[in-house]
């Protein structure tokens, strides 16, 4: 195979003519190639996402914590949402709606897949950038298009989408159905065929990226676990998400042109009529689904990978079982493909397959809790440096296992019987796809913020921050399981009408109480953030004496990563306590000759 | 100094941890799920309690080692060994993980499965109650096929909201004496209840708490449900699948009476015209 | 060549850095996904029409609705330009670059003559009374998937001309590369396997 | 480039990959038409359109020459995954048929 060859050659030195003359403010910060200016773009991006996204948590929390209470301030601010200081009705499930949706695209997909994603990957595995940096940006701003739509569908006729996240059809299909559904559900659908297209491309960039521009000596074996985990996560994305572009499609074409690919014979909306014929809300669910269940391991696959990266940093011994846990994540990775029916258990769905998707689902205990038990175990004997980033991921791994206990009761048909639709769900996914990944969000972010920005966040409210943030957060979804157990409905605009439900309004209380101390919490990160940016300590290159590549280069790292050398890999990317000249770590590049390798 | 601080730093943030663990499951177990009045249900109760049981247990292990590894960890100066060998890391992990499968899996096989086929694949028994919901925004339309046990023909194109909710074929003499109410079914106790469930709008999900029985209405499908009530009382049905504004109180009753009281019942809803509750 | 390719090819292991592992560059990795990717669209189109299918009774029969001879004509036409398209690959690879234009040319007219076929059917089917929410046939997803399916092939296929279009007139100019135009070549071919899948599983079964 | 000549086919075997799918095309029509038993026919039809499916992926888009890991890429990526999308809805749709059809 001369040929490759000469590809290997191509591919190695192609985009050298880019880097070679700086370039000027615009294409540097802007429409900037660089992977590392983009991911950062991305986490902006993503953090003023969830800016948003908790703003509309806070108006959901207010509403359920206090049914009876008048809000007179936000009357002024949301002069449609609120009339005469009480929350409408449509405005909850517009706003339900688009935290949901705001948060699991816009902002854990953004900051943890794509920001973190595209600013570790190159440097992690020794690459100057990723494979294809154009199309890098371009993924970057198609996304901004799909994120500037989103936001924007608030002020279309009818207000923004109100069939949740999941966005089944009628609901989401008919226009007379809930007034989101009139344009509101439209410019929803068409965002996320902009957001699909991004994540795409952005997915293409980082497989193409770990597959081929490994520096020499970084075999798949030596990869972090951060790289592991986005190259498989990137992989599901691919396969995932076409089949929602597809329904993204047909449901515009139900919307707008008459067809009937989830619209039933028959429906009667409103006194209407429908003419509408033939079609089937499950074939939605299942397209939805089909992304929406590998969706979510997209998000907790990176989360699990900078927790694992985190801890031996701060534990001082490599992480338990390695190759175990990266066998875990691929098959993990490839069982959270057969899954999805898990969603629909009462849906009316083939008891058969009913019965497999439970089977299957609690199959993916087996890999996921030998992944958990590796974390935990990498604590074990460890000589503990209990800095910020390390709290965030123990936090990682208290939610993980809380939330994947959880699992248990959702996946398992039977008890999911009673449990789905309920709290529980709720509670259950806010510990992983929320908690999970918040906390690894907020740990990457406080562990690579000097890699990134070349100065220290603090530390004491880096703290204060773990406290407002881990602490009320477990009491919320923690005890929203329990609103579960006890029957409380989600989506419900106020738990008011029902009488079994009498006794969840204190728990509401309770648990909007501690929302309010999390999202409050929160000022002390944005307040870290961008005090640091300016008067932060300086960061040297290595602060946490960690191992991988990235920390081998300057804080911020320059335009090519690693200078114009090619780089050598030597060894894995845990080689903590062994003796070396520096301490007691070897770095991915030191030499087999000074340090021995051990694994 | 600094490593003073520190590990009294650490000890409280094991603490936090360790106060989670066991904290969450003394609150978890004070807190009881709606009660159960339906046969089926006491075997998803069992899953249920078996879950909660199983993984109360493993949720304060957890959170405890955690704890003790993070209050241990910080009092050490230097690491207590640097890996463990591959055999003890796979014994480690292998063991727990597949204990913990097992009892997510077994827990299932053994006492999920049967509730779930039970539910799903049981025929009627021949005494069983019949009961029709058409369920649409936001209220339970219920019919029942009344004396002569046979349900009137509807169909979709004779819904009209004010006079014919449920699209009834008038000129079809089975449907002459059905028995139409909104937002309550009333039922015989000692006997199985079998529900069909339609919808003409949204999606719906019939849930009845305190039986264990939910139901997702998909439009242009026909789910049945049986079930067999176990206590007499006025229970709620509520709607847990998002389909509209009034979603949160689309609120029923769900009536389990004595054989007698629904006899009455019955006679006394077959003379006067059907009407609005 | 340089030096550290050279090193790096005869490592023992592909997997270990600094080379493809398959074989490839990054290009082909990356366009090998774009397909999969890709192809997974027509995979849900195709999976809901299978759906659609199954779930209701009265479905069309496709040999009732469609001329066979002209979709015959379609088929050949279109595996046709995969032939014109391979041998402009070889001629890139022989780096005969006018002959290699020629061939992509030759292709680009093949596809624009396939979307004349498809309009043609289109406007034939419409005239017959299908739409996308009624057909004169039997179900009426009929319409809607025939129309969603071919009309998103068609959109590949209109692609794929604007590529090879681009394509030609690069390497007429001798600004290509072998590889670049394997790349066109390979979403072409592409375009052309998804018809064979929806060519048996629309048209035929 | 004296690499490229060892890879470079004859200018005669696109023709007969395009001859062998144009062949296949007319087995297949010809199966479609004649009046086989249903599940014969969507098995038969099936095989030959995996058959063009091989033959394009493996001649024309040169995955016989290809990594065998850029092959089990395609084939797991796509191929089984768009069976298991279709296999594991297939039961819902006939289920849905048995519902709608009950009076």
């Amino acid at each position: 195979m001369a040929q490759t060859t000469e590809q290997t050659t191509d591919m190695r030195h192609g985009s050298d003519a880019e880097h070679a003359h700086e370039p000027g403010f615009i294409r540097k910060y802007v429409f900037s190639f660089d992977h590392k200016v983009i991911g950062i773009q991305y986490i902006i991006t993503g953090l003023l996402m969830a800016l948003v996204g908790a703003t509309l948590a806070m108006l959901i929390r207010l509403q359920l914590g206090w049914p009876d209470r008048v809000w007179p301030l936000l009357s002024q601010i949301f002069p449609k949402g609120y009339v005469s200081g009480v929350m409408t009705p449509e405005f909850y499930l517009a706003v339900v709606t688009m935290h949901g949706t705001i948060m699991v695209f816009f902002f854990m997909s953004y900051v943890l897949v794509s920001g973190f994603g595209n600013y570790l990957v190159p440097l992690q595995i020794g690459a100057r950038d990723m494979a294809f940096p154009f199309l890098n940006m371009l993924s970057f701003w198609v996304g901004s298009i799909s994120a500037l739509l989103m936001i924007s569908s608030f002020f279309v006729e009818g207000g923004a989408a109100a069939a949740g996240w999941t966005a089944y059809p009628p609901l989401s299909a008919v226009a007379s159905a809930v007034p989101g559904s009139r344009n509101g559900q439209t410019v929803w659908l068409v965002s996320m065929a902009f957001f699909i297209a991004s994540f795409t491309l952005s997915g293409l960039n980082i497989v193409a990226t770990v597959f081929s521009e490994r520096a020499r000596g970084m075999s798949m074996w030596r990869m972090p676990l951060t790289v592991w985990s986005y190259f498989i996560a990137s992989i599901l994305g691919l396969l995932a998400f076409p089949a929602l572009t597809a329904a993204a499609v047909m449901l515009i074409l139900d919307r707008h042109t008459g067809t009937s690919f989830f619209i039933p014979i028959g429906l009667v909306v409103a006194g209407q009529h429908l003419s509408h014929t033939g079609g089937s809300p499950l074939l939605w669910q299942h397209l939805f689904w089909f992304l929406g269940h590998p969706e979510v391991y997209v998000l907790i696959l990176p989360a699990l990978g900078i927790a694992c990266d985190v801890i031996p940093a701060f534990t001082r011994k490599p992480v338990f079982g390695y190759k175990l846990s990266v066998w875990c994540l691929i098959a993990v990775g490839a069982l959270s493909m057969v899954v999805w029916g898990h969603h629909m258990f009462v849906s009316g769905m083939s008891p058969f397959t009913g019965e497999y998707f439970s089977v299957a689902t609690l199959t993916i205990t087996l890999p996921m809790t030998v992944f958990g038990v590796n974390m935990l175990a990498s604590l074990w004997g460890g000589s503990i440096r209990l800095r910020v980033p390390m709290m965030f991921a123990c936090a990682v791994l208290a939610l993980f296992g809380s939330g994947g206990l959880g699992g248990l009761y959702l996946g398992n048909a039977t008890a999911d019987m009673q449990l789905t639709d309920t709290y529980f769900v709720v509670g259950h996914f806010h510990m992983m796809i929320g908690g999970v990944t918040l906390m690894a969000t907020f740990g990457g972010l406080y562990y690579w913020y000097p890699k990134m920005f070349g100065r220290m966040m603090n530390e004491k409210l880096g703290t204060a921050h773990f406290w407002l943030t881990f602490t009320p957060f477990f009491v919320i979804f923690f005890m929203q399981h329990f609103l579960g157990i006890q029957g409380a409905p989600r989506r419900y605009y106020a738990f008011t009408a029902y009488d079994f439900l009498r006794e969840t309004r204190l728990q509401n209380t309770i648990i909007s109480s501690a929302a309010m101390v999390l999202i409050s919490g929160q000022l002390l990160f944005l307040i870290n953030f961008i005090w640091s940016l300016f008067k932060g300590r300086k960061a040297a290159d290595n602060p946490w004496e960690a191992t991988t590549l990235e920390w081998t280069t300057s804080s911020p790292p320059p335009h090519d990563n690693f200078g114009p050398h090619p780089l050598t890999v030597h060894r894995w990317a845990y080689e903590y306590g062994v003796p070396s000249d520096v301490g007691d770590y070897a770095d991915q590049r030191v030499p087999k000759e000074r340090v021995a390798v051990t694994a | 100094m600094a490593k003073q601080t520190s590990v009294i730093h650490a000890s409280i943030v094991a603490a936090l941890f360790a106060v989670l663990g066991i904290g969450g499951v003394v609150y978890g177990s004070r807190v009881a799920l709606p009660g159960l009045a339906s046969r089926h249900g006491a075997g998803i109760d069992a899953m249920l309690d078996y879950l909660l049981i199983t993984t109360g247990v493993l949720f304060a292990v957890g959170y405890c080692a955690l704890a003790y590894f993070i209050w241990t960890g910080a009092r050490r100066g230097r690491i207590g060994q640097r890996l463990a060998s591959r055999r003890t890391e796979l014994w480690v992990s292998g063991t727990i993980g597949i204990a913990v499968a097992l009892v997510a899996e077994g827990g299932v096989l053994a006492i999920g499965m049967p509730v779930w086929s039970e539910y799903f694949d049981a025929t009627p028994p021949a005494d069983a109650v019949t009961v029709e919901v058409l369920a649409q925004q936001f209220l339970w339309n219920v019919r029942y096929a009344g004396p002569d046990g046979q349900f009137g023909r509807t169909s979709s194109d004779r819904i009209d909201d004010v006079s014919n909710p449920m699209g009834m074929d008038r000129t079809d003499p089975a449907g002459r004496d059905d028995i139409i109410t909104q937002n309550a079914i009333t039922v015989p106790s000692g006997r199985a209840v079998r529900l069909r469930l339609r919808s003409r709008d949204m999606i719906h999900s019939f849930f009845l708490p305190h039986f264990r029985v939910k139901q997702d209405i998909v439009p242009g499908m026909t789910p049945e449900v049986i079930f067999f009530p176990t206590r007499e009382g006025s229970f709620e049905m509520a709607c847990t699948e998002l389909c509209g504004l009034a979603h949160y109180r689309m609120r029923g009753f769900f009536d389990v009476v004595s054989p007698e009281a629904y006899e009455k019942w019955l006679t006394d809803q077959s003379t006067p015209p059907p009407a609005r509750r | 060549m340089s030096l550290q390719a050279s090193a790096a090819v005869q490592q023992a292991n592909r997997w270990d850095g600094g080379v493809c592992p398959f074989g490839a560059g990054w290009r082909t990795v990356m366009l090998w996904w774009f397909i999969i990717s890709d192809g997974l669209l027509f995979a849900g189109f195709l999976a809901a029409y299978g759906y659609a299918r199954l779930s209701v009774s009265n479905w069309p029969d496709a040999s009732q609705v469609f001329s066979l001879p002209f979709l015959t004509a379609m088929t050949v036409v279109l595996l046709a330009s995969g032939a014109t398209m391979t041998l402009a690959v070889e001629a890139a690879r022989r780096e005969e670059w006018s002959t290699c234009s020629t061939f992509i040319l030759v292709t680009g007219l093949i596809g624009l003559a396939f979307l004349g076929l498809q309009a043609w059917e289109w406007r034939h089917l419409i005239a017959d009374g299908a739409r996308m929410n009624t057909n004169p046939w039997g179900a009426v997803a009929f319409g809607a998937y025939f129309f969603v399916i071919t009309g998103f092939h068609g959109l590949h296929v209109f692609t794929g001309t604007v590529v090879l279009a681009t394509a030609a007139r690069r390497v007429w100019a001798r600004r290509a590369t072998a590889v670049g135009v394997e790349m066109v070549g390979l979403y072409w071919h592409f375009v052309e396997m998804v018809w064979v899948f929806i060519f048996t599983l629309f048209y035929l079964l | 480039m004296s690499h490229a000549s060892r890879d470079t086919v004859s200018s005669a075997k696109p023709w007969i990959t395009t001859g062998a799918l144009l062949l296949l095309t007319f087995l297949m029509l010809a199966l479609a038409n004649a009046s086989l038993p249903r599940a014969l026919e969507i098995m038969a039809l099936t095989m030959l359109m995996l058959m063009q499916v091989a033959l394009i992926a493996g001649n024309s888009m040169r995955l016989r020459h290809a990594h065998p890991g850029i092959l089990w890429t395609f084939v797991g990526g796509l191929l089984v995954t768009s069976v298991l999308l279709y296999v594991l809805i297939a039961p819902d749709a006939m289920r849905i048929r048995e519902m709608v059809t009950r009076p």
